[in-house]
């Protein structure tokens, strides 16, 4: 009984969540202070305005459809686990909350404070299926990656406090200028980082693809759609409005690491057969695409091209709200699929389109929606963000020109391995015949389940058709974090993007599109006559083409993408051969084994695992053991203090 | 590059005019609509299916392609697919592997549609008669409309074949 | 002005069939887009004694086209009859990461030589930057190739480079020094070509690397 | 209603041109080879012919072939055929096309998965691996082309083009087009990334991804890739070659505008033929390499805009 109260708490939050977020959207803001509820460090600030609004918005859209999941996907749960269930819920809300206030947070002791809770809340939210070892591996991965970042959040500010003098942040804004920008840039290294690893950036986004498919599926899919945000949101508050204006060198390491995080994300995701692990690297990929929009949107600030500035971010938000509805209702999915089948692995599935019809359109919506067609939401930010790109020839100097076309390059690059990626995913996964038995009696999941992907695709469809629904907050929050309209001019159906640059009206391609596919379908009907329609088998060279096993698999269809980036999957191939008894020459069965490593974790995190395992084990040699010794270091670090702190 | 421009622009268009008019082609037809006959004759789909044939038939059906034959000016393509295909060139014995894939390419084709066999095997298992691995002749397994005798028939004698099945299907002659 | 605008087409041309050689697997393929390179250098030293007035420059174009187009190319050619049918001879580097090689010497030869186009007054300066890059791809090539006939194809583009930069920069050093580096190049060539088929006859293939045995 | 008119020519012409380089290709040949007019009748043999649909298929097999030509008729609807002034319907920019073209590869891909065979499969993983392959290429070529347009609009890029007298002596002009014409052979299918005329199914790109379609089905999809080759060509000529496209709505401007469509469309057509005789198929793994030689064009034409200002 205990699970079904706390389910209910999860939805009002959000949607209180939501409210606050339309509210400050629309203008209302506030600022609150409560000194005595935290005595030290200047006690909780609490503060809303138009950046903090837009990213409660998107908390909300991506909470709301979870939440709504959770009932029927935990009903099902084994009885045993009826008390876990109340866990979960209660984690849930835990996490809701801390993330609302995170993004409202004023000061260094608020934000620090709710981050830890947030990283708590989703730790116990991983680790609620922790009878398996690969939760628990993913889970102890998780904490210690959100930990080190919250060092180098911590580091960052504090250098920020030391050399501004104040606690909040808001007074850091104002004392930009005056602080030495070598401490400043130590600060905004340190931050960004902290922040890149919580967004799940190329070199920090190791937990990522090991954290998302350990925790329950609608847990992962807020931790994806909107977790992921809160990285995001840290970096435009530190480049754009904390440190003040910062040198060129900012945007350009951050357009790097986001054009890194794209293409990678995306080869990884590309060769996965491991349906939530491929989404999960997808949205590695996908942040790389919004820090695209970031470094650019801080190249330009730093040229002071304050209109181009706000453009990018526009596009750079954009994505964020976009990819929250599709990679949720792409999350929500592979959470039914593995609701109805038991299975994760894309080459046990097949066939699933008859048989989960509705789920199978739904995928398919949110599959179109992240590789960037023309009538969804995912093209118009993409379109955005090329745009963006695109006028960076404004630029003076011809190295950032350079950098721009590299980044362009890499974006076109990941929009292209993305269709194929989730060509691939729902490919594989719904059509022809299905590769084993527990998926040939999948069965369509419950009306809860398929109500809330439905609401996310008809979200999807909507900000496709008329942007101007988001662009026009959007246009407000860049113009209060900017100081500058971005260099947008949209109407309902249209979207103008640097003066005579670049123009769209994504209303009237869908309208069109779907007037022109409907006139053809009518035309046949009416001119057709008896369509004489046969139904017959596969055509397979004249053999009877039956059995699924004639089929192109997950690892196939991956195969040209292995062959041709093999310098970065680095693959290791093992044949193993079992002849029969008699002669050698007879073979039972053989085993092919096609791994690809990744070059990250191999490359950075191994030397640097053993590296502290090496250093760890000298330090241990300090615990001798005997209480003289002890006492003796005590002794010592007194003296030492004294003398420095002279 | 030098070489082939040289030999292109040396060589003049080689091919026989007009159409071959050949006699000693069997009909086995039945009928065909008028609508039908008049779009077949102008865009004619191929599909060669080899029925365990010695591939002497293939090697003249390959020189219908050549330059000198060029089946393509009759509108007449070889397609990949049973699927594409309006025209079924069978070629050899039925072997007894290959009648049941024969039927299944024949059904995979769609309506209207209509079978040549090619050469004295397809006719009645020619040399090959009675052998152990013989299913029969291609009438036994898919209904036959022209059959071009020889061993292997001239191209000449093959083209004339395939468009005598499309006048003949109009034209409702019966054997 | 078209001046310079046909210079630096002439000179990208000049950049794309050195992009062009140091792809091509075939070693008559390799020697066409030499000549063909050369060809164009012929025309781009035309264009500059025509627009820019030094009529001695028409001489050297002349000179240039005889040797560079007609003599080196045929006597390569007969070297590669000699050679007659070669094993393909792997490069260290596949195509793509080749190419990939000379797009960074581009944006290298770009941005080293972006302070002397900015001082240099004259119109063609914009090429110099070309020049250099085919100077670093031709360099690139004698590493990249095991094979010696193409590691010497590399060096005559080296050389053909360091021409057009001085022909860019200062519309061509005086004749005398024109001529005595032609015949450098062509003593160079007969010497290399004797040297090659020393090689073939010893090691039965002209790969540079199986010349390491000699080290003992 | 000059938009009608092009959107029509678009779709009606379409075929002729694929005939066109048919016949060119024949004679070279030294054959007679099929008349200008022969893929209107295989189009209209197919309209009647009965459809075959394989029983493993879902809605998904049925509903791609009328997404692949919706998609290639909104893309006419965009691209300046005959003039720029009422020539276009302002829908949105060249980033909008490339990604209709994505759209209706992304569902053939789809479809050819769905029936289930091998060959299927094997076409949709190449196509979706040539076609990603192709995007950087695309998008690099577009920001070289907007560098000197000052704008990625189809019908201002031309008329900004148009104006430039000396155009065809910029370097990287000409790099753009020539990485823009690789492209269009690996999106098109045509011959040295896939042989469009195989019946080898291990070696097919384009055409194993529609094994399975017959009668109407398989019109509507030849139409369409007959359209997407209309409409590159009719890109190529109109943007790298500028001039003769009509700049207003009288009708003496767009009978200029035909005659000047139709020569570009024969010149590419015959080069493309001439092409297609004397190349062979490359090995399916040697086409990243010409995707990357592309790419090295297109970065070259960029950097030689920023570095020959």
């Amino acid at each position: 009984m205990a699970n079904r109260i706390s389910l209910w708490l999860t939805v009002p939050l959000a949607v209180l969540v939501l409210v606050g977020g339309a509210a400050g959207l629309s203008g209302w803001s506030f600022d609150v202070v409560l000194p005595h509820v935290l005595p030290i460090g200047g006690g909780v600030a609490l503060g809303l305005d138009r950046l903090s609004a837009f990213f409660l918005v998107i908390i909300a859209a991506g909470v709301l459809p979870c939440a709504v999941f959770a009932f029927a996907y935990t009903r099902h749960q084994k009885p045993e686990r009826d008390g876990m269930t109340a866990a979960l819920a209660a984690g849930m809300s835990l996490f809701i909350v801390s993330m609302a206030c995170l993004v409202l947070a004023r000061n260094v002791l608020t934000f620090l404070v709710f981050w830890e809770a947030m990283s708590l809340a989703s730790y116990f939210l991983i680790m609620t299926e922790n009878d398996r070892s690969e939760t628990r591996r993913a889970g102890w991965l998780y904490a210690v990656m959100t930990h080190a970042g919250l060092a180098c959040i911590l580091l960052g500010f504090l250098t920020m406090a030391q050399s501004s003098g104040s606690l909040s942040m808001t007074a850091w804004a104002q004392a930009a200028a005056a602080i030495d920008p070598s401490k400043r840039n130590v600060a905004f290294v340190l931050v960004a980082a902290g922040f890149l690893s919580k967004a799940g950036a190329i070199p920090f986004h190791i937990w990522l693809p090991r954290a998302h498919p350990a925790a329950p599926s609608h847990i992962s899919a807020v931790m994806s759609a909107v977790m992921i945000k809160l990285g995001v949101y840290g970096l435009v508050r530190i480049g754009f409005e904390w440190l003040g204006v910062g040198p060129r060198w900012w945007g350009v390491l951050i357009l790097l690491i986001g054009a890194v995080s794209a293409v990678a994300g995306v080869l990884y995701a590309i060769i996965d057969s491991d349906l939530k692990r491929l989404l999960a690297y997808s949205t590695v990929e996908n942040v790389g695409v919004i820090l695209l929009g970031i470094g650019a949107g801080l190249i330009f600030h730093s040229y002071d091209l304050d209109s181009l500035a706000a453009l990018s971010v526009a596009a750079a938000l954009l994505h964020c709200l976009n990819h929250t509805i599709f990679k949720a209702l792409l999350f929500l999915g592979a959470g039914a699929i593995v609701h109805a089948t038991g299975t994760r692995n894309i080459e046990e599935m097949g066939g699933l389109l008859r048989r989960m019809p509705q789920t199978g359109a739904l995928f398919l919506i949110g599959s179109l929606a992240i590789s960037a067609m023309p009538p969804l939401n995912g093209f118009v930010s993409e379109w955005l963000t090329f745009q963006a790109l695109l006028l960076s020839f404004r630029v003076p100097e011809q190295f950032v020109n350079l950098v721009f076309a590299i980044a362009i390059a890499a974006l076109a690059l990941t929009a292209g391995l993305a269709a194929a990626c989730f060509v691939r995913a729902f490919g594989i996964t719904f059509l022809a015949m299905p590769r084993s038995e527990c998926v040939k009696q999948a069965h369509e999941v419950p009306w809860t389940m398929r109500l809330s992907m439905g609401v996310l695709a008809v979200l999807a469809a909507v900000l496709g058709i008329a942007p101007v629904v988001a662009l026009r907050p959007l246009g407000y929050v860049t113009a209060q974090l900017l100081g500058e309209q971005p260099d947008l001019a949209f109407s309902l159906s249209g979207v103008v993007a640097g003066g005579s640059f670049a123009a769209i009206a994504p209303g009237w391609v869908g309208l069109t599109l779907a007037v022109v596919i409907f006139a053809v379908w009518l035309g046949f009907r009416l001119t057709g006559g008896s369509l004489r329609k046969r139904y017959y088998d596969t055509w397979g060279c004249g053999r009877a083409v039956h059995s699924p096993n004639l089929e192109y698999t997950a690892a196939a269809f991956a195969n040209p993408f292995k062959r041709v980036f093999a310098f970065l999957y680095r693959p290791v191939t093992a044949i193993e051969i079992w002849p029969h008894g008699e002669s050698r020459l007879f073979v039972k069965t053989i085993k092919y084994r096609h791994e690809s490593r990744s070059i990250i974790e191999e490359g950075i995190y191994a030397p640097l695992a053993a590296a502290i395992r090496r250093t760890s084990a000298r330090i241990r040699a300090v615990q001798s053991g005997n209480v003289h010794s002890y006492l003796l270091y005590m002794f010592l670090v007194l003296v030492v203090l004294l003398l420095v702190a002279k | 590059m030098k070489l082939l421009l040289r030999k292109v622009i040396g060589t003049a268009v080689v091919t026989e005019p007009g159409r071959p008019r050949d006699a000693d082609i069997e009909t086995l037809g039945h009928a065909l609509s008028e609508r039908v006959r008049k779009l077949y004759g102008r865009s004619l789909h191929i599909r060669e299916v080899d029925a365990g044939s010695c591939n002497g038939c293939e090697i003249e059906i390959g020189g219908l392609n050549s330059p000198y034959y060029d089946l393509e000016r009759f509108g007449l393509h070889f397609v990949a697919s049973p699927r594409h295909a309006d025209c079924l060139l069978v070629t050899g014995p039925v072997t007894r592997n290959m009648a049941d894939p024969l039927k299944r390419t024949y059904d995979a084709t769609p309506e209207p549609k209509f079978v040549v066999a090619v050469g004295d095997c397809a006719k009645d298992c020619g040399i090959f008669a009675g052998g152990y691995g013989v299913f029969g002749p291609v009438s036994s397994v898919v209904p036959v409309d022209v059959v071009v005798p020889g061993c292997p028939p001239a191209p000449r004698a093959i083209l004339a074949g395939i468009l005598k099945a499309v006048e003949l299907r109009a034209s409702g002659s019966v054997r | 002005m078209p001046f310079g605008k046909l210079a630096n087409l002439l000179s990208f041309l000049f950049l794309l069939m050195s992009f062009l050689l140091i792809v091509r697997n075939s070693l008559s393929g390799q020697v066409r887009m030499f000549a063909i390179q050369s060809g164009i250098l012929a025309a781009l030293a035309g264009v500059v004694a025509l627009f820019g007035g030094r009529l001695e420059l028409f001489g050297v174009a002349a000179v240039f086209a005889i040797i560079k187009v007609a003599v080196i190319p045929s006597v390569l050619n007969r070297t590669v009859a000699k050679i007659g049918m070669q094993r393909a001879v792997a490069p260290y580097l596949g195509t793509s990461s080749t190419l990939a090689v000379c797009a960074v010497l581009v944006i290298i030869a770009f941005t080293a030589m972006a302070p002397i186009t900015g001082s240099d007054p004259l119109p063609t300066a914009d090429g110099i930057p070309l020049a250099f890059a085919g100077v670093l791809i031709g360099l690139f090539t004698t590493v990249n190739r095991r094979r010696a006939l193409t590691q010497i194809l590399g060096f005559l583009m080296l050389e053909n480079s360091i021409f057009m930069i001085a022909l860019l920069a200062t519309y061509g050093v005086p004749l005398i020094v024109e001529i005595g580096v032609f015949l450098d190049v062509l003593v160079a060539v007969l010497i290399l070509e004797v040297f090659v088929y020393r090689i073939k006859q010893n090691f039965d293939s002209i790969d540079v690397k199986q010349l390491g045995v000699l080290r003992g | 209603m000059i938009l009608l008119v092009q959107w029509l020519l678009v779709v009606a012409g379409a075929p002729l041109l694929v005939g066109f380089i048919r016949k060119t290709k024949a004679r070279l040949q030294g054959r007679c080879g099929a008349n200008l007019w022969q893929p209107y009748r295989d189009l209209r043999k197919l309209f009647i012919k009965e459809v075959v649909i394989s029983e493993t298929t879902s809605w998904i097999f049925r509903f791609t072939p009328y997404v692949v030509i919706g998609a290639m008729l909104v893309a006419a609807l965009i691209v300046p055929v005959l003039t720029t002034a009422g020539g276009a319907l302002s829908l949105g920019n060249i980033v909008l096309l490339m990604y209709l073209f994505l759209l209706a590869t992304f569902f053939l891909a789809l479809a050819g998965l769905d029936a289930g065979s091998s060959f299927g499969g094997m076409g949709s993983s190449r196509e979706m691996a040539v076609a990603a392959l192709a995007e950087p290429t695309v998008m690099i070529a577009i920001f070289a082309i907007s560098l000197r347009a000052g704008t990625t609009g189809l019908s201002d890029m031309i008329n900004v083009l148009a104006g430039d007298r000396l155009l065809l002596l910029n370097p990287g002009h000409l790099l753009a087009f020539f990485s823009l014409f690789i492209v269009t052979l690996a999106e098109t299918g045509r011959l040295p990334v896939d042989n469009p005329s195989t019946h080898l199914e291990l070696t097919m790109i384009h055409e194993a991804m529609i094994l399975e379609y017959s009668g109407r089905y398989l019109a509507l999809i030849e139409w369409a890739s007959a359209i997407k080759l209309f409409l590159f060509f009719t890109l190529l000529g109109n943007i790298f070659i500028p001039w003769g496209i009509g700049r207003t709505e009288q009708p003496a401007a767009v009978l200029l505008g035909l005659v000047a469509l139709v020569v570009k469309l024969a010149a590419l057509g015959v080069s493309l033929a001439v092409l297609e005789t004397s190349v062979a198929k490359l090995r399916l793994f040697r086409v990243p390499a010409l995707l990357t030689g592309s790419f090295m064009l297109a970065l070259l034409a960029v950097i030689s805009f920023f570095f020959l200002r």
